[in-house]
């Protein structure tokens, strides 16, 4: 199968979405002429022109709500915030207006709105353009919340998100644009709520999104080097979240490790871990470990960023935590 | 919502008449929906738009269909301008199953979305980015749709109306900005929040064409828009329309309003919205007294109706909105 | 003791705390001349003058943002947001200045800044009017999130915040003003971190915090004429979190009840049940029970909303269902 | 940060001088810094203040110790202009111990906490309710200090532009809000992200005192804060001052600037700060070239010497930075 980038995946499924429904329209700062920062957009205004593709003023809380509005009288807008650390900014159009929109109305109002950004460490860009916040949005009922860790799950869970009628927040990692990998060429789609597994293994069962799954698979290599054998478990989508393929696969190994690079408190992988405890308690034959970043924001400096999110070593331990390989068993607690 | 044409000096009895409907309409609706509330048959927050009918009257009448509303907490008053079934506001309110919004929405998020009324908001300023959008849709599918927010002097002072503004005014959306500037953000003066308390300045401060108008005029207001929809419809919106008015008491149902000093709303009072939508349907069309008499009549009992409807209907049951929380 | 009203515990803390020092000072909307929607700030205008207590326009992004401007320069705003709903409009203010300030600046800089709002459901406000978001401040390393459920934890705890150097997000409950209880006379303090048992007991943990406090009361009444004793753990501030008074009761009942008013999705409590799985795994007879607000908006109607958040009967359930309760057991999952 | 008062028409060599070494040192920074970057020492962002010196320098010139000032992502040369030793800076973006942020800010959050310089921001905007902030803070505590925000165009059309700067109308606080308008924010031309480009009038539509000045000319800069903060401390305030400018380059360092019109940057480097800020001092006050030189000199051996500190410094370790987030 041919192999193109993330990014690249992303613009195929705008371009291919926009050229079937002319409802579907961008705005965004600098991402008309200039492509955007990470240039998916890129090539899109020559194509589909000024009227769909528009550049804005940097007013985050405007053009989310506008977007918000659009989908709302029936249009289908994609948001592109620069860094979700901005996304803060428009919070309240995102939380009150359009993750309420359905409920208050009866039922009556949808809202088609993707909001498509990105997040993550690396780089050195600070505590203000360094986080990774879905575990807010995850909370909110009425958002769904997807995020893809390869280019095939990033556009087909794009082409989805065009076509149905609740709001996504829509989150990508600013080290992926450039990772490649295998995309099927003609119409791909991924649906939402059905979990990939991304490595079979029988040992241990790690979940992780974004990009934390690269990190996994290196992890789950190098565990396979000295004979444990992991299962590495990508939900792609955390709302829906797709709970059966989880527990299937707990069943399985009886142990797991939860990978995200939020900080650890109040994310993503404690409400999994929650939901496994209380769906799965009999099949647990240890604690469920939780990898995740340090409780604080992330420091310019790189040696201290890196140090502040999950590497693939504090992933090997988690495993053989989880596993009670002696000396990693003491480092428990 | 048909808009009805009509030259400035002669505006036709049709016109008229429609326009003190709706303004005793909404009159009536919030005199009783008080009742109703004292009742105990409502609940939550409930902002009477008392006092301010002849803003929605005005501008609603000026629009046409297809055309989108978003509106504010205050947001009956431009539900039912905007032509809503009083039925099913009535039973909205009461929270039946029958309302608008299965008795999810209630006072404060009351919509008829169908129709293009966006619905009212508990945000104070939210209505801004959204009916932007609705206009930046309209756009994009080629029509010439207008859309109106309603927004307040309160919301003047927050970021979404420079944002959203802004953001309308360089993509020349067909949008009217209309600011209701009662004076109030419930117990404080616009003079407490603001220096500059012509607020329309805001919009020449952009780029936007400003007026400033007598909001308890619901036939200049109504002119006002006609002219403000055609400019947008001719590519050259947004516009910004500064209504100013006054409420006839507090800020919801539960609030005295002892703050309001007497002679201004002794002042306003006199200005009455509904009282000049009668007096021009009786000096410019004639019509008689017993002509008003039979429309109040009907409107009392339109409500009425609505009121025993609303009764009648039931309630979604907690299994069938278990049913409806699986979807999230 | 002598019993007052929440809302007065409140209004003693910052009285005392306005007296005792001048750089005190709030801001809100209504909450001088008219004393605020709850009454909290009443007759502080007449006492401390309009300089130390003023009204705001609505712009709650720009009166967050300047009590944290304020803060930064050396001064003790408490800035009153009414409903925690529209906090929302400020998050920006919240998570990328006042929570990251102190990493930013290496530590040099402090934010002294008490930002005091209201939560829950109750009363039909609907949707925009009811959320319980404290589980988005949690997730955001920096800021300090404090709970009180009876008037002397309110009053001891503002005090405490109004004494210590990071942003406090105080969240109280709308049903809460009214309700009355002892505070005891002259200087009373509430250290943040050390949780309070509200009631002693030796077959289940509850945990619960805020209006769930009365909540889980009464069902442990109930329980308690059944036979089965509950202790009720009040964390009163969800950060820091005190583990070890929650750990040592686990360690003791052997099985876990929490209780939130917010959603279930993503909320503190499955958190807290991660971290007592992780810690505390072998104590466990039984799966960590959330009984939690049900994963949609609060809609309008007076029983939908009831229908939306944990009920008495709710609670007592998930405690049978912990205890293998014939019949109640079945319905576990 | 000492003002240095001056009667307009002659200001003292003292001043002048003063005012070309903070110009120098900022242009100095810049350059150099962005040779560090491309040598890979810096990394992450790095937005150069080159050709907007004027702004900085002349306003801080006019500032008294116990002001504050509050900065943009823009942020190196207010830094300067407020005083701050360029050691730490350097040794800041080198992410080292003894930046002034330990390293844990960088370039984005460069602050001077302690003299009252409350950092550069990440978020465009975020700055000016910050610098209200400060500006309340010493009014509640009966101080005359004024508090300057430096702004963008940029930030101009986000909400806190509004609600911040109506905030400290209404509470007449000691506030000077400084738009550096360089006409783009990253390639977006001004002209496309609002109808209105004089970015002054937006202060003047709620009741703000509102200038615009040539931004590239410092004296004039230093005079017109000096007139502000005097009003500021009269009890006049808030002020607002749109700045126009250019940036010399990209909007940061890997940002090659291609949308920039050439003829455009031409006549704005005819018009360098640096260069007006010499000429200054060679026409007014009647430096020789020696003695300019001796100055540049300086400068740069002092940037030398800084990156020398900063190369010597030590990082703050692993271990140590997680005794620091444990208090989180
Ligand atoms: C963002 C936000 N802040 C505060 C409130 C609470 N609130 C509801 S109505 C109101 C006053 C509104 O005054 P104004 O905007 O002038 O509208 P009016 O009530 O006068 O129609 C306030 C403060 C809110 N609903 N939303
Ligand atoms: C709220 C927010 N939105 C977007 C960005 C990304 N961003 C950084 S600088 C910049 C352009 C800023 O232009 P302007 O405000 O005019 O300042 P200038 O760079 O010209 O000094 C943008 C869009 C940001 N940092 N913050
Ligand atoms: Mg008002
Ligand atoms: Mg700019």
């Amino acid at each position: 199968m041919r192999e193109i980038m993330y990014r690249e995946a992303l613009r195929e499924a705008l371009d291919e979405e926009m050229q079937r429904d002319p409802n579907v329209f961008v705005i965004g700062e600098g991402i008309a002429e200039r492509g955007g920062s990470y240039k998916v957009t890129e090539g899109l205004l020559a194509k589909y022109g000024p009227k769909r593709i528009r550049d804005t003023p940097i007013a985050e809380a405007g053009m989310i709500g506008v977007g918000v509005g659009a989908a709302i009288a029936g249009a289908r807008p994609i948001v592109e915030i620069l860094y979700v650390d901005f996304a803060m900014l428009g919070m309240d159009m995102i939380v009150n207006q359009a993750a309420k929109f359905r409920l208050m109305t009866g039922g009556e109002g949808r809202v088609p709105f993707v909001l498509r950004t990105q997040g993550g460490a690396g780089g050195g860009v600070a505590a203000q353009h360094s986080q990774s916040l879905e575990a807010l949005f995850y909370h909110i009922p009425g958002l769904k919340v997807v995020m893809p860790s390869v280019p095939a799950d990033a556009k087909g869970l794009l082409k989805y998100a065009l076509r149905q009628d609740d709001p996504v927040m829509f989150l990508e990692h600013k080290h992926l644009y450039m990772t490649k990998g295998p995309v099927p060429g003609g119409e791909h789609i991924v649906e939402f709520g059905k979990a990939d597994i991304k490595r079979a293994g029988k040992d241990v069962t790690i979940i992780a999104w974004s990009n934390m799954i690269p990190r996994s698979l290196e992890a789950a290599e190098s565990l396979a080097a000295e004979g444990i054998e992991a299962e590495v478990v990508d939900p792609r989508t955390l709302v829906p979240l797709d709970e059966e393929t989880i527990l299937t696969s707990v069943a399985k190994t009886h142990r797991v490790v939860i990978v995200q690079e939020a900080v650890r408190r109040g994310g993503v992988a404690s409400d999994i871990a929650s939901i496994i405890q209380e769906k799965a308690f009999y099949e647990l034959d240890a604690p469920i470990e939780i990898v995740a970043g340090l409780n604080v924001p992330i420091p310019f400096n790189l040696e201290l960023e890196k140090a502040s999110v999950p590497q693939k070593s504090d992933i090997i331990a988690a495993v053989k935590r989880s596993l009670y390989v002696p000396s990693y068993a003491m480092a428990a607690e | 919502m048909a808009a009805v044409h009509a030259k400035k000096n002669a505006p036709s009895r049709e016109l008229l008449e429609k326009i003190f409907r709706t303004a005793y309409r909404i009159r009536v609706f919030e005199t009783e929906g008080i009742k109703l509330y004292r009742q105990g048959l409502i609940r939550g927050y409930f902002h009477p738009y008392l006092g301010q009918e002849g803003i929605a009257t005005g501008v609603c009448a000026a629009l046409k269909e297809g055309d989108y509303i978003a509106s504010t907490h205050r947001g009956h008053g431009h539900c039912i301008a905007w032509g809503a079934d009083v039925k099913r506001m009535v039973a909205e309110l009461l929270q039946k199953e029958t309302g608008y919004c299965r008795g999810y929405g209630g006072s404060m998020h009351i919509a008829d979305i169908r129709a293009g009324n966006l619905g009212a908001n508990g945000i104070v300023g939210a209505g801004t980015p959204l009916g932007v959008g609705a206009a930046l849709a309209a756009q994009i599918r080629g029509s010439d749709a207008v859309t109106v927010t309603f927004t307040t002097d309160g919301a003047s002072n927050n970021g979404t109306f420079l944002e959203s503004l802004n953001l309308a005014a360089i993509w020349n959306l067909n949008f009217i900005l209309v600011i209701e500037n009662n004076q109030y953000a419930v117990s404080t003066r616009i003079e407490e929040s603001t220096r500059e308390t012509d607020l329309y300045k805001r919009g020449l401060s952009i780029g936007v064409e400003s007026h400033q108008i007598d909001g308890n005029d619901p036939l200049a207001v109504y002119h006002l828009t006609i002219e403000a929809a055609d400019k947008c419809r001719a590519g050259k919106g947004p516009i910004l329309i500064e209504a100013k008015t006054f409420r006839h008491m507090g800020h919801h149902v539960n609030d005295p309003g002892k703050y309001m000093p007497e002679d201004r709303l002794a002042y306003y009072k006199a200005r009455d919205p509904i009282d000049r939508a009668r007096n021009a349907l009786v000096e410019i069309s004639g019509a008689e007294k017993s002509e008003i008499d039979a429309i109040e009549s009907e409107i009392a009992a339109e409500f009425e109706e609505a009121v025993g409807f609303a009764k009648n209907s039931r309630e979604v049951t907690a299994e069938e909105f278990r049913q409806f929380a699986a979807a999230y």
